[in-house]
C-alpha cells in the first residue's frame, strides 16, 4: 500500500487488527485513510473518536489523535474536543448500539445543536462486541442472541431520525461499494456541521450466522443484491427493502460554533 | 513511533499488475478471492490468500479494496 | 488587590474557574448547583471559553473530559442525581488520567429527595461512587472565600495528579452570600518540565513524579486515550503485569503525593481539650458557634477540627492528632459517613458520638450543644 | 452589634434580592461582616420563601438567623410561619394588605404592597418599599445602612431599566412614617 | 365543578397546586380531568407517570395511581408499568427538559417499540422547576438563564422527531385552546400505541419574563395570535412561524405487546 | 427432587430469578453478565413473563422498578459500567421502597476496564454508589449452587424490605459452570398480612415490621409514588419531623432486621487457630484450596471466613467472632476494600493483611501461601 | 381518602349562569378576567377574581376552561 | 484422581462449548465433581481462548487448571502461551496444521482440523474430533468419561441440525490412532 496512506496508520505492531475474519469494519477503516489520504489531512490535524464496540475499536490503528470513550459517550467527549480545537477535523465512529441505543439522545442533540462532527455509524445491525444482541437496526423479525423469537420491534431509519435531528448531512453506504464509501467519506468530513454516514456493515460472526445469511462472502453479496445507488432512483420514494446508497439529504445550516460566536459578539458588543 | 509494515509477499502478474500480500495479516475470510472478476486468487497451503492464476490479473483492486484486514494490495502496472 | 464583592458561594467557585484557567463548562440545571452555571453562561464566553447546557450530565461529564482531552481546562456542577449519572463519566477520567473537576453541591437524598435542602450525604459516593478501584480527591469548603480558594487548589491539584477532583459543597455553602475580596489573579500551577517529543512520549510514562506536561489532542502527539486498562503508551492490554502496573500508578498517585496534602488538610484549635467536635462544610460553622457559645458560658475550651480535605482522609495524621482522654464529637448531614472514617482512624478507646441530622434543616448549635452539656 | 434581619413572603415577592441588596450595602459598602442566607420551597419557586441577613462587627458563624431583630412579612403563610423566630425585643413590620391576622405585641403595619401598586403601577417594588424601612429602622437603631449604599448596590445589581423606579421605592419606604414599638408595650402603628 | 370530573382530582387538601399564577400546567391538568371524564375511564384504571419538573407535578394531583419518577425517566418507568398491567391507561407527562433533553433517547425508543403509552410533552421552552434555563425547544434566538447571549441552538420539531422515531399518532394543541386540548389528550389516549401529544404551554415566570413577552395573559395572546388548525390549513406545508395545532400525523402499527406475544407464539407453539 | 444440571453462575442466577417469581427483565447487554439478559430472553416467555432489552441501564433499572410498582418482580443484570448507570435508579428505588434486584457481575475497572477479566472492585460502589443516605442490602455467592441459593434470598429479602438488593458476582462466578441439583421449586417469601382497605392504606405506613404487604398500581389503592422525601402517604413534604421520620425509617429497614441475616451471613471454620483467612465470591475457592495445601502441608489449621453477606456488614459479629491471638488475611481481587471493614470491625491489636490483586487474573492459592509462610 | 372541595362563593347572574369561585384557589392570574368576552369578571378588594357585572355573562364557559387553578367554574343556565 | 483439562486455540475453534460438553458428560452423567471456566479476549471475541475443565472426585475448590494433565492447542498461539502450564507428566495434543512449532516433550500431534475439513467439508467439527480423542485418553487412563455420556449431551446442548455431524466428529476423534506418550522418554507421534 502506498505510504501517503499507510501514514495514517499505527504500525508499530497494533496489526493484524482484533476484528474477526470476513468483518467489514476493517474495510471501512481502510477506506476512512484512503478518504484522509486524498483530503490531505494532516495527521496531527485529525481526531477519531469511539465509544465501545467492535465499530469503536477503529481509532486505535489510526495514527492522529484518537479517543476511545465510553460506550455510547462518543459524541459528548467529541463535542469538547471540537470546542476546544476547533481547527481539527473531529470524526467519530461508533457501532449501531453505541451511537442509535446508549447514545442516541447524544447523537441528536448534536444534530441539533449542528456541532462541527463527522459521525460514521457502522450498521452491522446487532451488537457485535458483546456476541449478537438485538439494536435498534435489527431488521424486525430478525434473530438475535436477545430475541431468539425474531425481533418484534421495529428498527430504525437512521435517515429519517438524522433529518429530523437536524444533520446538515445524511449519507450511505456500504462495505461492498469501497470506492463509494470513500467518497461518501470525504463529503461528510468535507461538510461543515453535523453530518451523519451510515455504513451498512457485515458481522459475519453473530448477525450473519444467527440468520444464516452466512460468512462475509455472504453478507456482501446479501447488500450487493440490495443495494440501489440513488441517483438511480426515478421516483422520489426509496423502495421498499432496499438499501439506498449516496448522499440522501443535503442542506446547509451555521455550525454551533459560528452561531455562538455571533450570539456572543453581538450581545457583548452592545454591551461594551 | 517506528513504522514499519510486515513484509509483503509480491507476485508479479501477466498484465505486470503487482500483488501484495501479507500473510500475517490474512485472516482467511476469502472475499478477496470471491469477489476477483478473474479468479486470480485463491488459498494456498496454509489457508492463507495467494495468487493461484497470475495470467488472468487485471489490476482492478477489488481485491484491495474489498480486504478488510490490510492484507492484499495491487500495484497496477504503468501504462507504457 | 481584589475588589470587596458579596458572592455566593457558588458565585465565587465559578469566579475562582475561570482566574485558574478554566474555559470550558458543560453542565445541566440541577438545584442547588444552577448558579454556577448560570455564572458560567454569562462570564465564560467574556474570556474567550465556551459554555454549553447539554442534554444531560452524563453528556456534561463526558464533554469536559474531552475538552480537556484536547488541552481546555473543563469543570462542571451538579447535585446528587446528577452527580450519581456522572459515576462512570468520573470513572473514566480516573482511568484516563484526564484532569477535570466535578462540583456537587450536595442536597437531601437518596433520589430526587430534597432538592432545595442542605444535606452532607454524599461523601462516601464521592470516595466509592464510581466502579473499580480509583483515586479520589474530594475538597470541601466552609465559607464562600474557601468556595474560591479551595475551587483554584482543586484544579491545580487536577492538574497535578490528573485525576478528577470532586468539590462538595452543600446547599447553604452554594447560595449563602457572603463579601470577600476577590484576588486579581490566583496561583496556577503549571507543570515544570516540558514534554518530551513525541518519538520518545508515553501518555503515562512519567513514574517517578507528576510534574511533567502531558500531551493533549492537536499538539501533534497522536496519542491514544481509552477506558480500556492500558499500557504506558495509552493502548489496551491483557497482561497482567501491565495492568497491575497500571491499577498500582493510579493508586500511587494518592499514596505517595501525601504532602500535596498536608497543611490545608483540616484546621484545628484547643485539640487538648476534653472533647473535640468534627466537622466540615456548612456544618463547621454552627460548630463553631456552638464552640463560642460553650466557651463563653462555661468558661472551658472545646476542640475544633474541621476537614478542608474529605479524600483522601487523612487516617494517620487523625490518629497523631487526637489522643486519649478524648471524646470525639462528629457533626455532619448525614446518617454519620465521615464518623466512620473518623472511628477507623482513631484508637478505639476514644468514644466517637455524632451528632446526625437528615431533616433538611442545618445542624443548629444547641443541638451541639446538647449532646455537650 | 449584630442585627438579624429576615424578610418573609410568598415566592416572587423578590425578597432574596432585597436581601442581597442589603447585605451588600452593609458588606461591601460600610465595612460590616455579613451573610445572607435564603430558605425555599420545591426547587426554584414556590410556597413561602425567606431571606435572612445578618450583620455585625465580628464574623459570623452560623449563617442562618436564629434570633431575628427585623422580621418583615409580606405574606400571611410567612408570618404563621416565621413569627415566632423573632427574638425578645424584635420588630415585626407587615404588610398591611397581605397579613390580617396577627397579634399586635411590636408589631408595625404598613402598606408596602398597596404603596406600590399605587405608585407605580403594580407590586414589583413592594421589596424595595420594605427594604427603604428596613434601613430606615437599621439606621436610626445602630446609625449605619444608609440609603445611598443601598443605592450604590442597585446600581451595580439591577438593570439599568429598572433602577430608577427602585431607587424611588427606596426613598418612599425610607419616607414612611411609623413609630417604633415601645419596646414596654409592644404595640405600635403605621400609616 | 361536576362530581364526574371531580373524582379524578385529589381533594384532600392538596390544592392549591403548586404552580405559579397564570401557569399554563394548570389548565392541562384541568383538560385531563375532563378528557378522563369524556372517556369514563375508571380511576383504578388510570396510571400517570411523570419525571420531574413542573409540568411532571401534575400526577400529585390525579386521583389514580401516579407515580412521580426521576427526571427524564418517567417513559422507561411507565414501560415497566404497561407491561406489568396491560390493562391499565398509562400516561406521561413531561416537560420539554424532562422528555427531550434528559430523556430523549427514551422517548424516541419507545416511540419506536410502539409501548402502547400517550405521552403528553407540556412545552413551555424552557426549564421551568429550575428557573428558566433553557431547553431543546427554546426557540433560537430567545433568552434564557443558561444562554444569557440568545439561544445559538437551533430548536426542535417535536413533531419531525415524533414521527421519524416511529409514534403512531402525533397532535398539537395548546393551553388557549382548552376544547381542543381535551379533543387532543382523548384522541392520544384512545390510541394504540406510541402517541405524543405535545401542548404549548405558558411559564410566565421564566420564559414569558425572561423574554418579556409578559405574563399568563400575554402569553395566551401570543398563542392566540400564532395558532392555525391543521383543519383550516390550503397547503401541504406548515406555515413558518405559526403553531400548527391538531392531529399532524396518524397511521397504525402493531403495538409492542401484541407483537411481542406473536412472535414468542408463533415460535414457541413450533417448538412444542 | 430436582434435576442435576451443569450450569453457570450466571444463568442459576437466572433460573433461581424465574423460579422465585421474578416476571419482568429490562437488561442491557454488558460482559460478563450478558447470559442472564439471553437466559431470560428465551425462558420468560415461556413463563407468561417478558424480557426487555432496553436503549441503556437507565432505561433498564427505571423499567424493572415501573414493573415492579406494578406488581411484578424484576430483574436486571449489568457489570461495573452499567452498575455506574443505575446508581441513580437504585437510590430511586430506596427512596420509594420498591423491591429490585440488580446482579452486578463485575468486571475488572474502573471505566471500560477490563471486560472479560475477574475482579471485585466494585464492593465498595455496591454500598456507596448513589447519591444520599440509603440502605444497602448486597450478597455475594461463591458456587453456582450458591448463585441460585442467593438470588432467590435476594429476591425475599427485597420484597420484605422493600429495597432493592444487589447480587454481585464476579467473572468468575457468573461464567464457571458446575453441576448443581437445580429444585424443582424453592421458598418464595408472601407477606404474612393481608393489605388494609384504600380508606386507611398508607403506602409507607407499616411501622414496627415488615411483613404486610404493601399495594402496587392497578390494584386501586391510588398510591403516589415519589422519589421527593414524602410522608407516609407518599407526597412530597418539606416538614423536618416527617423528613427525619422517613430517612430514619429507611435506616430502620436495616439496622432492626439484623436477625434476617444472622445464620448465612458468612460462614467460617477452625476460626481457633493462628491466622483466619477472610474472602468472598470466587477468591474464597482459592482461599479453601490455599487452606487445604497448608493444613495437609503443615499439619495445623487455619482459619476461614467467608462472607455471602457483604452488606449490612456485620461488624459486631465480626467483632464477637475473632478474637486475638489472631492475625487476619483478607483476600480480595480489588486494592483492599473489604479489608477497611474487617479492619473497622475488629480490635486494633489484631494485625490484618491483604491479599490484593487487580491484575485480571484470581489470586492462586500460592498467592495466599506466600503470606502464610 | 376524604373528598372535598373547599367551599366555593356563588354568584348568580342576569341568564342564569351560575358562577362559582373558590378563592383560596385562585392565584390572581388575571386569564378569566381577560378573556371573558362579556367583561364580567375583575379582581376584588382581596386582588382574587370575582364577578363585577353579573349582568352581562353569557354562560360561554372559558372562564372556566381557561383558569388553571380550578378557581372558577360555571353552571350554565338550564334551558327552558 | 482429578484430571485438568486445557482446551486452547483461537476464539470461534468451539472449544468453550467442546469443554462445556466434557464436563457436563463428566458431572450429570458420570457422577464426578466437574468445574469448567474460560478466558477469552477482549469483550466477546478475538485473541487466543481457553476453555479449562476440571474433573475430580471430590469437590473442588479452585477453578482454574493451574497444573494441566491434558493440554490440548488448536492454535499457534495458544500453544506458546499454554505450553508451560502442562504438569511433568501431562500430556499434550497438538494440531498438526495450525500448531507447527512445538518441543516435542509428551507431545501428541494430530490432525484435527485437516480431518474436519476432509470428512466434513469445513473445520466446525475440530472441536468434537479433539473432544472425542480426549475422551479416549481419560477413559483409557482413568475407566470413565465414555462417548455415550458426551453424545448424551450432544443431544441436549447442540441444535438438531448438527447434532449427527457431532457424534460423527466424535467417534473419527476417538478413533484416532496415537501412542501415549511414554512417560520416560516423552515421545510420541500420531498419525
Ligand atoms: C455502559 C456500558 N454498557 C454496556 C457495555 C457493553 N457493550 C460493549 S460494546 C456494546 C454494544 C456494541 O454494539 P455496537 O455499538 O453496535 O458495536 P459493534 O460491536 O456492533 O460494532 C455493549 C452493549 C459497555 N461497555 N458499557
Ligand atoms: C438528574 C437530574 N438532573 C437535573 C435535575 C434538575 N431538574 C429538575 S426539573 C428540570 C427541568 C425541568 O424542565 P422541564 O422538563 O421542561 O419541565 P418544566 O419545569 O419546564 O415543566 C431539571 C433540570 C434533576 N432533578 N435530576
Ligand atoms: S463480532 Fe461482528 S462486528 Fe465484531 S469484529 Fe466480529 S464480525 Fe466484526
Ligand atoms: S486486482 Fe482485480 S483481478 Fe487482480 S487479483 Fe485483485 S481483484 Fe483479482
Ligand atoms: S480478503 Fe484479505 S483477509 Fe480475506 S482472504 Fe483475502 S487477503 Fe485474506
Ligand atoms: S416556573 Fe413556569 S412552568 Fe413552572 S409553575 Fe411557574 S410558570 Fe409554570
Ligand atoms: S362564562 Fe363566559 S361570559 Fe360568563 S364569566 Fe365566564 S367567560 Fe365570562
Ligand atoms: S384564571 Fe383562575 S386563578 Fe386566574 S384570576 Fe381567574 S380564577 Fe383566579
Ligand atoms: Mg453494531
Ligand atoms: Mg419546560
Amino acid at each position: 500500500m502506498k505510504p501517503e496512506v499507510l501514514k495514517y496508520l499505527r504500525l508499530d505492531g497494533r496489526f493484524p487488527h482484533i476484528l474477526c475474519p470476513g468483518c467489514g469494519i476493517g474495510t471501512i477503516m481502510k477506506q476512512m485513510v484512503f478518504a484522509f489520504s486524498d483530503l490531505e489531512l494532516a495527521n496531527e490535524n485529525i481526531c477519531v473518536v469511539s465509544g465501545i464496540g467492535c465499530s469503536s475499536r477503529v481509532p486505535g490503528y489510526l495514527d492522529c489523535d484518537t479517543f476511545h470513550t465510553l460506550h455510547g459517550r462518543a459524541i459528548p467527549a467529541a463535542t469538547g474536543v471540537k470546542l476546544a480545537r476547533p481547527e481539527m477535523a473531529v470524526i467519530v465512529i461508533g457501532g449501531d448500539g453505541d451511537i442509535l441505543a446508549i447514545g442516541l439522545s447524544h447523537f441528536i442533540h448534536a444534530a441539533r445543536r449542528n456541532i462541527d462532527l463527522t459521525c460514521i455509524i457502522v450498521n452491522n445491525f446487532n451488537y457485535g462486541m458483546t456476541g449478537g444482541q438485538v439494536s435498534p437496526t435489527t431488521p424486525q423479525g430478525s434473530l438475535a442472541l436477545t430475541t431468539p423469537y425474531k425481533n418484534p420491534e421495529r428498527e430504525f431509519d437512521i435517515f429519517e431520525i438524522s433529518k429530523a435531528a437536524g444533520a446538515v448531512l445524511f449519507a450511505r453506504s456500504t462495505t461492498y461499494h469501497p470506492m463509494h464509501l470513500r467518497s461518501m467519506i470525504k463529503k461528510a468530513i468535507r461538510k461543515k456541521g453535523f453530518s451523519v454516514l451510515e455504513v451498512i456493515s457485515q458481522c459475519p460472526t453473530f448477525f450473519g450466522r444467527i440468520n444464516r445469511i452466512g460468512d462475509g462472502v455472504k453478507m456482501l453479496e446479501y447488500f450487493k443484491e440490495r443495494t440501489v445507488d440513488i441517483r438511480t432512483l426515478k421516483e422520489d420514494k426509496f423502495p421498499e427493502g432496499k438499501i439506498v446508497i449516496g448522499v440522501l439529504y443535503e442542506t446547509e445550516a451555521k455550525e454551533f460554533l459560528e452561531s455562538y460566536k455571533e450570539a456572543v459578539e453581538s450581545e457583548l458588543c452592545g454591551l461594551r | 513511533m517506528k513504522k514499519s509494515f510486515p513484509k509483503e509477499v509480491v507476485q508479479n502478474t501477466k498484465r505486470g499488475h503487482k500483488i501484495f500480500i501479507v500473510k500475517e495479516f490474512c485472516k482467511s475470510c476469502g472475499i478477496c478471492i470471491n469477489f476477483c472478476p478473474t479468479q486470480t486468487l485463491g488459498f494456498g497451503e496454509d489457508l492463507k490468500v495467494t495468487v493461484i492464476r497470475p495470467d488472468s490479473c487485471i489490476g482492478c483492486l477489488l481485491c484491495e479494496l474489498l480486504c478488510p484486514d490490510f492484507a492484499i494490495s495491487v500495484e497496477k502496472a504503468k501504462k507504457v | 488587590m481584589g475588589e470587596r464583592r458579596l458572592l455566593s458561594g457558588n458565585e465565587a467557585c465559578a469566579i475562582a474557574a475561570i482566574k485558574a484557567g478554566v474555559r470550558f463548562f458543560a453542565g445541566y440545571p440541577i438545584t442547588p448547583s444552577t448558579e454556577i452555571a448560570e455564572f458560567m453562561a454569562r462570564e465564560l464566553p467574556k474570556h474567550g471559553g465556551i459554555f454549553l447546557q447539554m442534554e444531560d450530565e452524563i453528556a456534561a461529564i463526558n464533554a469536559i473530559i474531552g475538552a480537556r482531552a484536547a488541552g481546555v481546562k473543563s469543570l462542571t456542577a451538579t447535585s446528587g442525581p446528577g452527580f450519581s449519572l456522572m459515576q462512570e463519566g468520573i470513572g473514566y477520567a480516573c482511568m484516563t488520567e484526564i484532569p477535570t473537576i466535578i462540583v456537587n453541591v450536595q442536597r437531601g437524598g437518596p433520589a430526587t429527595g430534597l432538592p432545595t435542602k442542605p444535606a452532607q450525604g454524599d461523601v462516601m459516593q464521592a470516595r466509592w461512587g464510581t466502579h473499580g478501584d480509583h483515586p479520589t480527591v474530594v475538597l470541601y469548603p466552609e465559607t464562600v472565600e474557601e468556595c474560591f480558594h479551595l475551587t483554584v487548589k482543586a484544579i491545580n491539584l487536577s492538574e497535578y495528579l490528573r485525576v478528577p477532583v470532586i468539590l462538595l459543597m452543600d446547599e447553604i455553602v452554594g447560595h449563602m452570600r457572603e463579601v470577600m475580596e476577590v484576588p486579581e489573579t490566583c496561583e496556577v500551577y503549571s507543570p515544570r518540565k516540558r514534554k518530551k517529543p513525541r518519538e520518545e512520549y508515553f501518555h503515562y510514562g512519567d513514574e517517578t513524579n507528576y510534574d511533567s506536561e502531558f500531551a493533549s489532542f492537536g499538539e501533534g502527539y497522536r496519542i491514544h486515550i481509552s477506558g480500556l486498562t492500558h499500557r504506558p503508551d495509552g493502548f489496551p492490554t491483557n497482561d497482567p503485569k501491565i495492568i497491575a502496573w497500571k491499577m498500582d500508578r493510579l493508586k500511587r498517585k494518592i499514596d505517595e503525593n501525601g504532602d500535596l496534602f498536608i497543611g490545608w488538610d483540616y484546621e484545628f484549635s484547643d485539640i487538648g481539650s476534653e472533647v473535640c467536635l468534627i466537622s466540615y462544610g456548612s456544618t463547621a460553622r454552627a460548630v463553631r458557634e456552638a464552640k463560642s457559645i460553650y466557651e463563653r458560658e462555661r468558661g472551658k475550651s472545646l476542640g475544633f477540627l474541621r476537614f478542608r480535605l474529605l479524600w483522601p482522609f487523612s487516617y494517620e495524621r487523625l490518629k497523631a492528632l487526637l489522643r486519649s482522654p478524648l471524646k470525639v464529637v462528629v457533626c455532619e448531614m448525614n446518617q454519620g459517613q465521615l464518623r466512620g472514617e473518623v472511628e477507623r482512624a482513631i484508637p478505639p478507646d476514644i468514644p466517637v458520638i455524632g451528632v446526625n441530622k437528615v431533616d433538611g434543616e442545618m445542624i443548629t448549635p444547641e443541638e451541639i450543644l446538647e449532646v455537650l452539656w | 452589634m449584630r442585627i438579624e434581619v429576615r424578610l418573609a413572603g410568598a415566592g416572587g415577592q423578590g425578597l432574596i434580592l432585597a436581601g442581597i441588596i442589603l447585605a451588600e450595602a452593609c458588606g461591601v459598602y460600610e465595612g460590616k461582616y455579613v451573610v445572607q442566607t435564603q430558605n425555599y420551597g420545591p426547587e426554584a419557586r414556590g410556597g413561602s420563601s425567606r431571606s435572612d441577613v445578618i450583620i455585625s462587627d465580628q464574623k459570623i458563624f452560623f449563617p442562618q438567623a436564629r434570633k431575628v431583630d427585623i422580621l418583615a412579612c409580606l405574606s400571611q403563610e410567612a408570618y404563621y410561619e416565621y413569627a415566632d423566630s423573632l427574638q425578645e425585643d424584635g420588630i415585626i413590620l407587615l404588610d398591611s394588605f397581605y397579613v390580617r391576622d396577627y397579634s399586635d405585641k411590636g408589631v408595625i403595619v404598613l402598606p408596602f404592597s398597596q404603596t406600590s401598586r399605587q405608585r407605580f403601577g403594580r407590586e414589583l417594588f413592594a421589596n424595595m418599599i420594605l427594604l427603604g424601612t428596613v434601613s430606615k429602622i437599621i439606621f436610626h437603631t445602630y446609625g449605619f445602612c444608609s440609603l445611598e449604599s443601598l443605592k450604590k448596590v442597585i446600581e451595580k445589581r439591577v438593570s439599568a431599566q429598572y433602577r430608577s423606579e427602585n431607587r424611588q421605592a427606596l426613598d418612599v419606604g425610607y419616607e414612611m412614617e411609623f413609630i417604633l414599638p415601645d419596646r414596654e408595650t409592644g404595640h405600635s402603628g403605621g400609616r
